[in-house]
């Protein structure tokens, strides 16, 4: 293989190492997955315990204060962390799946089917997803954090699958689908083969989007009072700081935390997202 | 006949992350006043890089070295303003893109009259509307073209649509990337028939006429130049150039085209074996070396790059076979 | 133009049906009795003395079995369910009883409009142009694109927490709370609007600041396509300046943003509710909360109803629009 | 009898945009057979529907109307293991020949998607056949296997995809435009690869083209269509030696040659409207007449030479259409 074919190879790759939004965001994302690895190993409190005096500022104690009923913010937000990245995780995954089969589907096979699905999805397009949780979560009795995961990620696909389906439809009038037709393949394996892999930066950047966009969703349902029922959540908390009134006491420890941790959680998947956006389309690089 | 443009060793590189892409290697040619210059060779020879270089030189494109002389202005050193305002004027170019090359959202007479307005405020909104829809007339199309939108239009109409537009201010010098081929067979000879037109009206006074088919170019080109792999091979008169090749690529090339009359079962063609070089690191000699039968000093073909010369009056070929001492040929 | 108007009116037609039904079936998929569960669990919500709690809830367990209808079979609950709809019938709020839900959310309307519009309208605009002039400068943008992206991050929600925060706490120059001081009775005085228009700021901000990296985004990418495209290219080539290269990019680059628009009406709404909740302000949001924290269903399946038919008609009035900016959907629709 | 495949009445009417769109006739009833060992190449411009005839004798499309008849088998509502069975028989190359290709895998997966689907049995010999087949198209196997598309070249990617058709027992060969892409210096040769099957494997080839030239120098027999009809169809030397249908005269004179230059003709213009039902060149046609609102049929004019013209079968009208004065003016 000549030089220049391997590097193309590795070119992406290299565009990532050098590339400072990449760099940014990664190590934003890797420093909030080690706080909540090792972040556990310094709690002392478990999140609704009486830990010390009332509404205290951070202090060696309480890394991040406590609030008015005593409870340790840093706890809190330590276990809320991993509530988050389920979220994202379950929420952004659920969405991503289905969208991308009933994208590929929708896009691949046409016809009726294809009108059918695509009606439907562009209802729930425009129904506004907080609202739909919103109705559905108020009737739901418990509502544990993975149960509230998969309810976000079933009214988030819309979008995914009609970007999916967008890429599809582009894909599938490509000549080497033709070719795979006429050699005698498959719906499954020319989606699984020549459709969907041909996709992959694409649909990874869609799981980065979806993955953000349930934690803002998980953060605001906890913020109305939606949120999971059996745990502590980051919305929970800010939703708890604005009831006890926070803002007048000026707990300020208590509402910022957790705001920066949902910001910059999200923040470093977009960025990470800017970085694979500029290395998949060169031309929106800036540098 | 006075020279309109006169190009010297000219030279444009594309800028990538692996390295540079040498499109156009040190290229001279001259075009004269009211000539149709044809350029031909096969995709990647760096002709339509040249075209577009002489007039709009957009990043990854850069300006590598040599001049561009324009009228007596060497316009390969002008700085982005002064370039600005010869565009359009006194150097105008019909894309390769001319399908898409109006915006889809405004009717072609907003977008002529904005075109027009940056150069010349003093002609007003209907004078330049009446011209566009005089030459409209000329062509054969309706005046309501102007209230229409490009996505309105056919491919054939929008062609005829941007040889218009970019002939409305009697441009000098013409760059014609391209133009017939994306198009079928009739409407090809239809906008070659029109640049002879536009050039007999003088709106245009010379033409580039850049495409890979010599048979079109044949047809329209008082002179042709061959490229290969970045560089000038031969330029000639259109007729000796077609008759009587002399570089090995030109004559390989003309002889591997198919014409009517000729069929599969009574006389094989054959194309030219091998592919041209990569030009991001092209070869330090002849870079048609790699394919060509000829090879007159293996040793020099391989490692010098042979210099364009004038072998005829008005003839000039890049091969070391038609320099001085290497004359052994024909 | 009509055929393109009809079929947009049916699905948006067919939206809200299947949106009514949703409302209509949830609690009705839900396990167990609705009724009991909505009754009991507003028992628990209710403060107040035993005695008067069971009364009310008698009352309401009266109503809400009138209301649901369980007893008579599930299309008739349905069709019931659309007749009251379609005369403007939401229901009895639970939580504000007997005030019926209709009026409670009309009251709160005006000043959703009020908050809603001037900052979804701005931010676009705002954003949209922010947007177009990143994209010219490699440096600006090279600070502006991570600031955007890290705005669109924030819970709209926080950042209304953080305003408050700043100017409320700290600074004290603004109010923290309410759509107007409680000394103040609505009426059209300077001196109303001016403390109207203080408690309207920060709410404002909030929404206005974090939808604005949205747009700015979408728009920074959006031209750059444009400022590469041929027709820029082509324009460049003729001597166009960049000032009117520019300009027709915009032109083109704005109609998939306001397609955006239309998408995100959703995300800002639900944006537009927390931050309702932070600053206590009287919009639908702010019911909606009150309903959700006081379980108040009758209350919650109405404001839903009205999010999504305002998200509807909002959805609806973009398209009408479109089809003024956008030459492809009326050629495309005149030609057929 | 030697016909390979018989096409029967083939329509292909397209609908588009969504409920309530337009429908365009794409192909518009044509029949026509093809023969063994025979190259025939079926000329017209951007829009005549050529490209359409050959996805749908693939069965990339399904016809509206009309038959394919293949081996006595109507194969328009082939469905499952029998269409992949008539893929064993007929075969197609593309335009494009760096989109035929999946950019993610080797050049060689096109050839192991034949053995997955079709050449199980041979799994053993796999290697030995593709060398000998890439052989046949002049390629070899050292410079192809194991490569990536991006690292070929155009010529070599089309001459990979016309060896894989070797593997099947390839009887017919859709090849649409498969060298319009390529480069005038390697050209010609993949076309000699046609002409080498057709004598050496018996293979025949309808060669879809836009270029006249190219037509003529490979084919046997031409067939030329415009908007979705055939006009012109019969032995190649006929056809062009004495072309019958004024689109193909027109065709034919606009054809740029080097050695003759084209006699400048009249702009030319639309004059009035297609009739419904009419001929499809009436609104260019400078022979126009009253009878040819009616659309004329293929007519066989001389030996193995059809035409459809009322012209060209000798009607004839007093005074061609007056079609009044041209529109624009």
């Amino acid at each position: 293989m000549k030089l220049s074919d391997r590097l193309k190879k590795w070119d992406v790759l290299y565009f990532f190492l050098t590339n400072s939004k990449f760099k940014i965001g990664i190590s934003i994302l890797l420093f909030f997955i080690l706080l909540s690895i090792v972040g556990p190993f310094f709690i002392h409190y478990k999140p609704y315990e009486y830990a010390g005096v009332q509404g205290s500022p951070p202090s060696l104690e309480h890394p991040l204060g406590t609030n008015p009923f005593g409870y340790d913010l840093y706890s809190q937000l330590i276990v809320a962390l991993d509530g988050t990245w389920l979220v994202g995780l379950i929420g952004g995954g659920v969405a991503t799946i289905i969208g991308l089969l009933i994208g590929f589907f929708s896009g691949y096979k046409g016809g009726f089917l294809d009108e059918v699905l695509m009606m439907f999805t562009n209802i729930l397009l425009v129904i506004p997803t907080i609202a739909l949780l919103v109705i559905i979560a108020s009737f739901l009795n418990s509502r544990s954090v993975v149960l509230e995961s998969l309810i976000i990620g079933l009214t988030g696909w819309p979008w995914v699958a009609r970007a999916v389906r967008a890429q599809t439809l582009s894909l599938k009038s490509r000549e080497f689908v033709s070719l795979s037709k006429i050699s005698g393949a498959g719906t499954l394996k020319i989606i699984a083969e020549d459709i969907a892999p041909n996709m992959l930066s694409y649909v990874f950047m869609v799981f980065i989007l979806q993955f953000g966009g349930s934690i803002l969703a998980i953060v605001g349902l906890s913020f109305i009072g939606l949120g999971p029922t059996n745990s502590v959540s980051l919305g929970g908390m800010l939703q708890d700081s604005v009831l006890w009134n926070a803002l007048i006491l000026g707990y300020w420890w208590w509402m910022i935390p957790p705001g920066i941790v949902i910001t910059f959680m999200v923040a470093s998947l977009y960025f990470i997202n800017m970085a694979m956006d500029e290395a998949f389309n060169p031309r929106l690089r800036s540098t | 006949m006075a020279k309109l443009l006169d190009v010297k060793d000219y030279k444009v590189y594309y800028q990538t992350l692996k390295g540079q892409i040498k499109a156009v290697d040190g290229v001279s040619f001259f075009v004269n006043s009211d000539e149709v210059f044809g350029v031909a060779g096969e995709s990647g020879c760096g002709k339509s890089t040249l075209g577009n270089s002489l007039i709009y030189l957009k990043a990854p494109m850069r300006y590598a070295g040599g001049n561009a002389v324009l009228d007596g202005n060497d316009i390969s050193k002008f700085t982005d303003d002064q370039m600005r305002r010869i565009r359009f004027e006194k150097i105008s170019i019909i894309p390769q893109f001319a399908m898409d090359a109006m915006s889809p959202t405004k009717k072609i007479k907003n977008i002529v009259v904005d075109l027009v307005r940056e150069h010349n405020k003093r002609m007003s909104e209907k004078e330049i509307i009446d011209l566009t829809v005089e030459r409209f007339k000329m062509i054969g199309l309706s005046k309501n073209v102007v209230d229409m939108y490009s996505i309105e239009l056919s491919g054939g109409m929008k062609q005829r649509v941007v040889m218009v537009i970019s002939t409305l201010l009697n441009p000098r010098l013409l760059i014609a990337d391209e133009i017939t081929s994306a198009l079928d067979v009739s409407s090809q000879k239809f906008s070659v028939e029109m640049l002879d037109e536009f050039k007999d009206k003088q709106f245009v006074s010379s033409v580039i006429f850049i495409t890979h088919d010599i048979s079109v170019l044949y047809q329209i080109a008082d002179r042709i130049m061959i490229m290969y792999a970045g560089h000038v091979v031969e330029i000639g008169n259109t007729e000796d150039i077609v008759s009587k090749p002399l570089h090995p690529y030109t004559k390989l090339l003309i002889s591997s085209l198919p014409k009517m009359g000729i069929q599969f079962s009574q006389k094989r063609l054959k194309g030219i074996p091998g592919y041209p070089p990569n030009l991001l690191n092209p070869p330090t000699g002849c870079r048609f070396y790699d394919r060509c039968p000829l090879r007159v000093d293996p040793q020099k073909c391989q490692n010098e790059i042979p210099p364009l010369v004038e072998y005829m009056p008005g003839r000039y070929i890049a091969c070391w076979a038609y320099t001085k001492g290497n004359d052994k040929n024909e | 133009m009509r055929k393109y108007l009809t079929r947009k009116i049916i699905i948006y037609l067919i939206t809200f049906f299947i949106a009514a039904s949703l409302d209509w079936a949830i609690p009705r998929l839900m396990p167990g009795n609705p009724v009991s569960l909505i009754v009991s669990r507003f028992a628990q919500a209710s403060s107040g003395s035993a005695a008067q709690a069971s009364v009310l809830t008698k009352q309401m367990f009266d109503y809400f079995m009138q209301a649901f209808q369980l007893n008579i079979p599930w299309w008739e609950q349905y069709a019931l369910f659309w007749r009251n709809l379609l005369t403007g019938n939401l229901g009895i709020s639970m939580y504000l009883y007997p005030e019926p839900v209709i009026n409670i959310i009309l009251s709160a309307v005006p000043y959703d409009i009020l908050f809603l519009l001037p900052s979804i309208l701005l931010s676009f605009w705002v954003g949209n142009r922010i947007g177009a002039w990143a994209a010219r400068s490699k440096k600006a943008d090279n600070i502006l694109l991570p600031t955007f992206y890290i705005l669109t991050s924030v819970p709209y929600f926080w950042l209304g927490i953080l305003l408050v925060w700043i100017f409320g706490t700290l600074l004290r120059v603004l109010p923290m709370s309410g759509a107007f001081s409680y000394s103040m009775t609505p009426s059209f005085t300077f001196a109303f609007i001016f403390d109207y228009l203080k408690h309207w700021i920060l709410p404002f901000l909030s929404l206005f600041i974090v939808s604005l990296g949205g747009w700015a985004i979408g728009m920074r990418n959006m031209i750059i396509y444009e400022l590469e495209s041929n027709y820029s290219r082509y324009m460049g080539s003729l001597g166009a300046s960049q000032r009117l290269i520019r300009k027709y990019s915009y032109r083109n680059a704005i109609l998939p943003q306001i397609t955006g628009l239309a998408l995100q009406l959703g995300t800002i709404v639900a944006g537009a509710i927390t931050t309702e909740i932070v600053f206590s302000y009287p919009g639908i949001g702010y019911i909606l909360f009150e309903g959700i924290m006081n379980k108040d269903y009758p209350l919650i399946q109405g404001c839903f109803l009205f999010i999504i038919a305002g998200v509807l008609l909002a959805n609806f009035i973009i398209d009408i629009l479109y089809m003024f900016i956008d030459p492809r959907v009326k050629i495309a629709y005149t030609e057929g | 009898m030697n016909e390979l495949i018989q096409i029967q009445n083939l329509t292909k009417i397209f609908k588009s945009g969504l409920v309530g769109g337009y429908f365009t006739t794409a192909v518009d009833d044509i029949s026509f057979d093809i023969h063994k060992a025979e190259i025939i190449s079926l000329v017209g411009e951007s829009g005549s529907g050529k490209t359409t005839v050959g996805r749908l004798i693939l069965r990339l499309l399904k016809p509206s109307l009309g038959r394919i008849i293949y081996e006595g088998i109507d194969i328009s509502t082939l469905k499952g293991k029998k269409l992949k069975e008539y893929y064993k028989h007929v075969q197609g190359v593309f335009q494009d020949p760096f989109a035929s290709f999946n950019p993610i895998f080797k050049v060689d997966r096109v050839f192991n998607l034949l053995f997955d689907g079709y050449l199980k049995d041979k799994a053993n010999k796999k290697h030995e056949l593709i060398v000998e087949s890439l052989e046949k198209v002049g390629l070899n196997s050292l410079d192809i296997l194991g490569k990536y598309p991006h690292q070929m070249s155009g010529g070599q990617l089309q001459r990979i995809l016309i060896a894989r058709t070797l593997l099947l027992d390839t009887k017919l060969l859709i090849a649409d435009e498969l060298i319009s892409m390529l480069d005038a210096s390697t050209r010609v040769d993949v076309l000699n690869i046609l002409g080498d099957l057709r004598n050496k494997e018996k293979m025949s080839v309808l060669f879809i083209t836009h270029d006249l030239s190219l037509g003529y120098y490979i084919s046997d027999t031409t067939m030329i269509m415009y908007r979705g009809n055939i006009v012109e169809f019969g032995k190649t030397k006929l056809v062009f030696d004495n072309p019958l249908h004024p689109y193909t005269r027109m065709l034919l004179s606009s054809v740029p040659e080097i050695g003759r230059k084209w006699k400048k003709s009249e702009l030319e213009m639309k004059r009035g409207e297609l009739p419904p039902g009419g001929c499809p060149y009436f609104d260019r046609c400078p022979l126009a007449m009253d009878v040819c609102r009616k659309k004329p049929s293929l007519k066989e004019i001389d030996q193995n030479h059809k035409v459809a013209c009322y012209a060209a079968e000798g009607v004839k009208s007093n005074d061609p259409i007056s079609f009044g004065k041209s529109h624009d003016s």
